[in-house]
């Protein structure tokens, strides 16, 4: 690779973000060197300033943020010296960028082709007619469903991982010579992502383009990076060529990253015979309007045990939630707990009834109230519930900061601004575990976090559990996740349950169909498993339900 | 596009709805005010008499319900009945000033919503920096003053002897003007209002677009090397017009009901003043028919806006 | 030439404003304990103005009686004397002869008093409904809903007038009457805000607690909503103190003798059309609360916003 | 909103002779006084007026608005007319008789009088209008005035009137501007919608609360007049509004001038200011059944706690001139000249509170502009005077809406502004005699009653003069009403304007008569 021609040079890069007032610096003198065609993987977890530095490439800083120091030299052109307008020039013309959320990053008012064509058109590359041809032509290559056509729809009319081919086509417009990848799959089903990822490295190779990939999963990156970058809190901790760097990684960093999926929840013995389940669901068929998003559901969850749901987005798999907790009555079946059907409606629940059921969210942003203090989150269920107050409040609230591993004094003050995504997540569950509840839902609780805290959290989970006899209901579309935590799986797939058993059943073959494409549609560490499962479904193994597992 | 001919079928019918609650509650209302008809037309003037003859003569000692189900049951034929002062249909009443109002409405908006979407839209662009700031506290300071004080001012500075345009728009009731004399004429009454409608639509444009400007495609559009003008009227805008659209619509109402300040101050014969005489007079059928127009006009422009605002987001056009 | 001298004059305002701004902030850093001089320093130069503005309102409302060189309702002179005419008369006398200033000074009081009370007691009404419609939804909304449609299509200025001739007029039944309309407006914002809010998890995750009605609007959903809903008060509490002087424009309105900013505009307006700047003094000083509300209220949602520029 | 009528000081010349009042005026001109320049014709007159409404209509029973009236004598003639200097003239009647217990009236009219439509003018045309406004089942405003009408005859081209008391004054009531000669229909009434009539000009076009357009009868009876080709009349209810389009040059002429500018008015160049006072008074009264008002010493406590000079000085700007609490004007027949001239006296307050038995008082005065112009400002500055005196007197501010009907007569104590009868008998009986309608006091007082009844049939002058004067002496000592001052109309006109010496001061606007008095200049 390094016979090519160098392409982007970054030097002692320094960037400064903006917090109450004061600048802190977030990216600590990062050097980077890309070669044309060259493709970089950067790797990290959330603050390791990934993103940041991927847009530094392109002579950007988001709002909030600056660009304090060190030299950025893309093609002979100092980017940070140059004007904005000559800047404007190369963006979207010679550096492209894709972003994490298609589907956000589509302008919804513009159909597919527009947005395509704008970049050509308004940088002088093409006139608007060879743009729309043009678009046709890349959209075949990105393997989008109806070349011709699929341009004139609007963002909300193409699923996820079509916009994400969608984009990067877009991205390819004016044959960039660079183009900076954000986590462009984080957000797509397993099943899909191998689609966009396919594509993507296809592309790339075909134009021989530079790339920087930026994502927090190895497995992917192993995938797409012809090396790859390790950084962490805005500073670099190592670099080698992919393989080097999967092999023999140097740094200890890099090692606990690389063996991250280390918790494995003990085999727990076998549910006695005739022990009340505490949740029984019993024949749900649930819905919005006509529609039937549930058909015929049926599990148990016992004490002290952990069953996963898992399944892609659409399957059902929250919808479930909702009739267990009430918000959505089901049209028929009902809900038992520890025997006793429950009223199908949460408003009909007595206190205790709703006590006993918790619930923790997967976005913890959403799930907290930002006006409202941890000493408030956490001790509003306590004093409702138990009828805490004043001093034994306070003492209930320490003590379940303490639960959760956060330093009290420090934190029992805090709004939910003032904390990072693992801390918030903690939150939630400290908020479920202060109702003293039997039961406890966790919808995606930790898809939206870095792998090690993600592992953080399913240890405490997994400690609360043994410590209070909890039962869980855990969604994921993680087989990772439900590797670790669950004893029992239920696979949904468009409302109806496929499969389910316990967790040893589960991973041995023979598996339902659609199982078995979840399963091997897992990233592995293994720079060819692309190659290898690519080939596999062309000569015609579980790759046939692909595309109709898109959502 | 089926969907939207329901909602607009819906909404329509339940506009219906509430103009028939309006004039109840107009009605109503008139009722409770102290005095009727006969009382206020003979003022000072009124012996028990009188007002007992004048009473017996137009039908007002029927029942309540009696008088508004026979005025509802004309208003369904289409019928606006007469005015109680001077028998003259209220059609023909409403029908001249209702023209002249909407023309000034027009003229008003035709400057107003241009100006306020221009000068939002520089806002937003140039946020924080002093021309934001400056057009900010203009449009504030502007609407801080009384529509009247506005319409004085403006008729010191502009009209007057040596003034370029009349002070009163007398010359419109005095016979029908050229389009161009009218503009000419109209233009400081069009001018108060536009003071007095921007500011709100102004700030409506500039906050609607700044609240986009974090999402990721107006990142996306400024990675793709966009230009800042660009970014703001072909990125944002098209996503903020519901809220502007919304604001303009309630604007606009503002400008064909709320008016009766400046029709007074500048002599323009419009619905307003109508409005007001009859309700002192407790004139009903005036009352109840300007009373509809203006409600008609709202629910009207409000569907409009809902329609547009729909039209303009083609999640709402184009369902999956 | 008078255009430039007036644009010189305009700079040297904005100039000397900004200096105030400036000056007041670097004081009130230096005084106020350190969570709130840490705030303070993040507001810009018009918010600090608007703030300092604020308090000398405020000051010269409550300490009208101590400042007034003359009482609000006394008839100390001549009638129309010029400001300058008399020492004695700083800003001259009204179509009475009672002194200009004292009524100026008197007025704030009157004024920002009414109209703080009317607006708040608007959003009162008008976010609680809101929030109930948002949150209860279903007929509840619909109720709500369309009875705010009925009343918003009624012309407010008209209905204002029947319903004061109805109720009679007393300060009390003003501002309910004016609190009551201008409810409707806030109602259909705080609706649309609070819808946004209501699908958020932790409503959801507060229902699922068994919250009451009340706890979920006042702790869970207000104070999400209230960025939004203070924007708007800015204006509100502006178009109240238009809805006061509109109303005394049809004989309504705030009952004499007592002093208010909109019934002076309205006594001597037609004085502007000779030149005459006396109606200019309590127009400005309504202008100058106006804008220097809503210096503070842009700058706070500036931060509630999280736009960082 | 405004009164019935308004008509000063009918002069000098005993009104039972009609007759003779004629030969005297013919010898200058028969309807106005010697001219200050010889009349040019010509032109258009354009004239804002500050009132008219969109409920106005063209019933005369319904006038009440300047618009409405103006456009009444600008339309119509009426049997008699007030002269400019105040006399009685004849217009339609070319002369008049009463029997000697001046209950049967003869009126001969002018023959050849030409409608605008052609339709020459008979008795029957005379009473069919007055027909109009009488009977049972009468909607009209002047129903009261010609309610003592008992019946009428015509015998060629004379009518004869038959009353059912004597009435010395009975030729003024025929001036009322309700009253025009409107042509009969078949059936013997008048169409109250007509746009008929015999005055100076035709109507070309009206409508109400906006403007009018007038153009010259051409078969008009009085001799070279009109002066003007046309009228446009315009409504401006905004002050401002009408003064600045009198000084732009979009009107000749307005008939109210702000009293708060009315000095910068003056001062534009080319604009001239028109004041003439009359008989039109500002009152508050008081409910004489009600307490506080039910002791004369209360009364009399908040007459002299009324700074008069005051308010004539402030709410007037000096267009007016003092009252005595007594609603007869300085230039009517009996003003009583003796009748000392009441002053703000706040010992004099005190000294009556004490009569009646009181530290001090409080009372609210219910008040809003609709009553007069500058009511609410009047009312604090009486809060102001009075409260030297002990009185504690609170302003309520009511709406202008619905005023007379809500507040005037139903609080004790209100607003009221009247624009004066022509004659003292006319405004005792309709505001000041026991139980008639309009008796805003609730007064009521033997000895003025009495009065009342005898000076209404005395011929002999220096008795009725005694008799009235009495009279005033009693409503302003013992009387209900505080009357502090009499208000001049004030309008003003463009200079290019030219008029009569003299103006007529029963009314705004010439005795709402400029359109064929006045003229263009050059």
């Amino acid at each position: 690779m390094s016979d090519k021609e160098v392409l982007l040079t970054i030097r002692d890069l320094r960037i400064e973000g903006r917090a109450d007032e004061e600048w802190l610096e977030i990216v600590k003198g990062v050097d980077l060197t890309l070669h044309k065609g060259e493709v970089l993987g950067l790797i990290g977890e959330s603050g390791a300033g990934k993103s940041t530095i991927g847009l530094a490439a392109m002579g950007f800083a988001r709002d909030g943020c600056r660009i304090s120091g060190g030299t950025i030299d893309f093609d002979g052109i100092d980017l940070r010296s140059a004007s904005e307008a000559k800047r404007r020039g190369l963006r979207g013309k010679r550096i492209a960028y894709v972003a994490q959320s298609a589907a956000a990053s589509f302008n919804p008012a513009h159909k597919l082709i527009d947005q395509y064509s704008e970049a050509p058109v308004q940088h002088g590359v093409m006139s608007r007619g060879e743009a729309n041809n043009d678009a046709v032509e890349l959209y075949g290559k990105m393997q989008l469903p109806n070349p011709d056509e699929i341009g004139f729809r609007y963002p909300h009319q193409v699923s996820g991982g079509q916009l994400q081919r969608a984009m990067t086509a877009m991205a390819m417009a004016c044959r960039p010579d660079l183009i900076i990848f954000d986590e462009p799959t984080t957000a797509l089903d397993v099943t899909t992502q191998i689609e966009v990822l396919s594509a993507i490295r296809d592309i790339v190779e075909q134009f021989d383009t530079a790339a920087i990939y930026i994502t927090h999963d190895l497995a992917v990156v192993a995938q797409m990076a012809d090396k790859i970058k390790v950084l962490l809190k805005g500073e670099e901790v190592e670099e080698a060529d992919t393989r080097t760097m999967l092999n023999a990684p140097t740094q200890d960093y890099t090692k606990s990253l690389w063996a991250v999926r280390s918790h494995a929840r003990p085999e727990q013995p076998p549910i006695e015979a005739g022990t009340t389940p505490v949740v029984s669901v019993k024949g749900v068929t649930a819905g919005y309007g006509t529609l039937d998003v549930l058909k015929n559901i049926n599990f148990d969850i016992h004490a002290r045990r952990t069953v996963a749901v898992v399944g892609e987005s659409g399957s059902g798999k929250s919808t479930t939630a909702r009739v267990i907790t009430g918000l959505l009555p089901p049209r028929e079946g009902e809900i038992q707990f520890n025997g006793q059907t429950l009223p199908a409606d949460y408003r009909n629940r007595t206190k205790d009834q709703l006590r006993q059921a918790q619930m923790i969210y997967q976005m913890a942003d959403t799930a907290l109230n930002p006006k409202q203090k941890l000493r408030e989150l956490i001790g509003r269920p306590a004093q409702m519930y138990l009828g805490l107050n004043g001093k034994a409040l306070e003492e209930r609230v320490r003590n379940l900061l303490d639960l959760i591993e956060l330093e009290p004094d420090d934190y029992i003050d805090r709004l939910p601004s003032e904390l990072s995504g693992g801390q918030k997540q903690r939150i939630g569950i400290a908020r479920a575990l202060a109702a003293e509840p039997q039961f406890i839902i966790c919808d995606e609780v930790t898809s939206a976090l870095d792998q090690l805290v993600a592992e953080g959290i399913l240890k405490l989970l997994d400690k609360l559990q043994a410590e209070f006899d909890l039962a869980y209901m855990f969604i994921t579309h993680d087989l990772a996740t439900v590797k670790s935590i669950a004893d029992e799986v239920v696979v949904m797939k468009e409302g109806v349950v496929v499969e389910q058993g316990p967790k040893s059943e589960m991973f041995q073959p023979p598996h339902d169909p659609y199982t078995e494409l979840l399963l091997s549609s897992v990233p592995e560490m293994d720079p060819d498993w692309l190659d290898k499962l690519l080939e596999e479904r062309a000569a015609g193994g579980a790759g046939a339900a692909v595309e109709g597992a898109g959502n | 596009m089926s969907h939207i001919l329901t909602m607009i079928a819906q909404r329509l019918a339940l506009g219906l709805v509430t103009l028939f609650v309006v004039s109840l509650i107009i009605f109503l209302g008139t009722e409770l005010l102290p005095g009727d008809f006969a009382q206020e037309i003979l003022g000072q003037s009124a012996t028990p008499e009188t007002v007992a003859a004048l009473r017996e003569q137009l039908g007002l000692n029927d029942p309540m319900h009696i008088r508004y189900l026979g005025w509802l049951t004309d208003i369904v034929q289409g019928d606006f009945g007469e005015s109680l002062a001077n028998g003259q249909s209220v059609a023909g009443l409403i029908g001249g000033r209702l023209v002249r109002t909407l023309q000034l409405a027009s003229y008003a908006a035709a400057i107003a919503v241009p100006l306020s979407l221009v000068l939002g839209i520089l806002a937003a662009l140039f946020r924080n920096s002093f021309f934001d700031r400056f057009a900010n506290a203009s449009a504030l300071s502007s609407i801080s003053f009384p529509e009247f004080f506005v319409a004085y001012i403006l008729i010191f500075l502009l009209a007057g002897a040596n003034g370029a345009f009349p002070s009163t728009a007398i010359n419109i009731s005095r016979g029908d003007p050229n389009f161009t004399e009218y503009l000419h004429v109209a233009f400081l009454p069009a001018l108060t209002l536009t003071l007095v409608v921007t500011a709100h639509m102004m700030r409506m444009t500039r906050a609607a677009i700044i609240n986009l400007l974090s999402s990721p495609y107006i990142e996306m559009a400024r990675l793709k090397g966009m230009s800042p003008m660009r970014i703001i009227v072909k990125h944002a805008l098209p996503n903020a017009l519901a809220p502007i659209i919304n604001v303009v619509a309630l604007n606009l109402a503002y400008l064909i009901t709320g008016v009766v300040v400046v029709e007074v101050v500048f002599v323009y014969p419009g619905l307003g003043q109508l409005m007001v005489d009859s309700v002192a007079a407790r004139d009903m059928p005036v009352v109840q028919g300007v009373a509809l127009i203006f409600a008609g006009a709202y629910v009207l422009l409000n569907l409009t806006a809902d329609v547009l605002a729909t039209l303009s987001n083609p999640r709402l056009v184009h369902r999956r | 030439m008078g255009f430039l001298t007036g644009l010189l004059w305009l700079a040297a305002a904005i100039i000397a404003a900004m200096a105030a701004g400036w000056l007041f902030r670097t004081a009130a850093v230096a005084v106020t304990p350190r969570g709130v001089s840490k705030e303070l320093k993040t507001a810009p130069l018009t918010a600090s103005f608007g703030m300092l503005m604020i308090i000398i309102y405020i000051l010269v409302a409550f300490l009208a009686p101590v400042i007034a060189p003359f009482s609000e309702t006394e008839v100390v002179g001549p009638e129309f004397m010029f400001p300058g005419d008399d020492p004695a008369f700083v800003l001259g006398t009204d179509n009475l002869g009672r002194d200009m200033l004292s009524r100026m000074i008197y007025a704030a009081r009157n004024t920002v008093g009414i109209a703080f009370v009317t607006t708040a007691l608007a959003f009162i009404i008008g976010s609680v409904l809101g929030l109930l419609a948002a949150i209860v939804g279903g007929w509840l909304d619909q109720l709500l809903s369309r009875t705010v449609d009925v009343l918003m299509a009624i012309p407010a200025l008209i209905f204002a007038l029947l319903l004061l001739t109805i109720v009679g007029t007393s300060i009390i039944n003003m501002i309910l009457v004016i609190a009551v309309i201008d409810s409707t407006r806030v109602f259909r914002l705080a609706r649309a805000v609070a819808m946004n809010i209501v699908v958020m998890d932790y409503v959801e995750a507060a229902k699922l607690r068994g919250e009451g009605l009340w706890r979920l609007i006042t702790r869970e959903i207000l104070p999400n909503a209230m960025a939004p809903l203070v924007a708007e008060f800015g204006l509100r509490f502006c178009f109240v103190f238009l809805t006061i002087s509109a109303l005394s424009f049809l004989g309504l309105g705030i009952q004499p003798p007592t002093a208010d900013w909109g019934a002076m505009v309205k006594d001597t307006a037609t004085m502007i059309t000779f030149g005459n700047v006396t109606p200019l003094l309590p127009a400005a000083a309504i202008a100058l609360l106006t804008v220097s509300v809503n210096f503070v209220v842009d700058w706070q949602l500036h931060r509630a916003s999280g736009l960082k520029e | 909103m405004t009164q019935l009528t308004n008509m000063t000081s009918p002069s000098r010349r005993g009104v039972l002779k009609g007759a003779t009042a004629i030969g005297a005026a013919a010898l200058v001109t028969p309807w106005g006084t010697p001219l200050r320049a010889q009349p040019v014709s010509g032109g258009t007159l354009r004239v804002g007026m500050a009132h008219g409404s969109t409920t106005d209509a063209l019933d005369p029973g319904s006038w009440e608005a300047d618009f409405m009236i103006f456009q009444a004598h600008t339309r119509n003639n009426y049997l008699t007319e007030i002269a400019a200097d105040g006399s009685l003239v004849p217009e339609l009647a070319e002369s008049w008789e009463a029997s000697a217990d001046a209950a049967t009236w003869t009126f001969t009219l002018r023959s050849g009088v030409e409608f605008h439509s052609g339709h020459i003018l008979t008795a029957d045309d005379v009473i069919a209008s007055i027909n109009h406004h009488r009977g049972e089942d009468s909607t009209s405003a002047a129903a009261p005035i010609v309610a003592d009408i008992t019946d009428m005859t015509a015998d060629g081209m004379n009518v004869v009137f038959t009353l059912s008391a004597g009435n010395a004054d009975f030729p003024f009531v025929l001036s009322d501007y309700h009253l025009p000669i409107l042509p009969a229909q078949a059936d013997g009434t008048i169409d109250p919608n007509t746009q008929d009539g015999c005055g100076p000009f035709r109507i070309a076009e009206i409508e109400f609360g906006v403007g009018a357009r007038y153009e010259r009868h051409e078969g008009y009876w009085k001799e070279g007049l009109p002066y003007f080709d046309a009228i446009e009349q315009v409504v401006i209810f905004d002050d401002a509004a009408r003064q600045n389009a009198l000084i732009s040059g979009d009107v000749d002429y307005i008939d109210t001038a702000d009293l708060n500018t009315v000095h910068l008015l003056e001062r534009a160049p080319g604009i001239e200011i028109l004041s003439v006072t009359g008989t039109q008074h500002y009152g508050l009264p008081m409910d004489t059944r009600a307490a506080p008002f039910d002791d004369v010493n209360v009364r009399m406590a908040l007459k002299f706690g009324i700074n008069r000079q005051q308010l004539v000085d402030t709410i007037l700007n000096g267009y007016g001139s003092l009252g005595n609490d007594h609603p007869i004007g300085p230039g009517q027949r009996y003003f009583n000249t003796e009748l000392e001239q009441r002053e703000y006296d706040p010992d004099r307050v005190q000294f009556h509170l004490r009569e009646a038995g009181m530290e001090s008082l409080d009372v609210d005065i219910h008040l809003a502009d609709a009553a007069f112009a500058g009511a609410l400002d009047a009312g604090v500055l009486f809060a102001e005077s009075a409260s030297a005196g002990g009185i504690n007197l609170n302003v309520v501010r009511e709406p202008n809406d619905g005023y007379w009907s809500n507040v005037w007569m139903q609080k004790p104590f209100a607003g009221t502004y009247w624009g004066g009868r022509p004659t003292e008998d006319w405004m005792f009986a309709t505001a000041y005699a026991e139980g008639v309608p309009w008796n805003e006091t609730y007064w009521s007082n033997d000895r003025f009653n009495e009065l009342l009844v005898s000076a209404r049939a005395e011929l002999d002058e220096d008795l009725r003069r005694e008799q009235y004067f009495e009279m005033q002496q009693i409503v302003s000592d013992e009387g209900g009403i505080i009357i502090p001052m009499f208000a001049a109309y004030v309008g003003a006109y463009s200079d290019r304007l030219a008029h009569p010496e003299q103006i007529a001061s029963n009314w705004r606007n010439d005795g709402h008569r400029i359109g064929e008095r006045w003229w263009f200049a050059s």
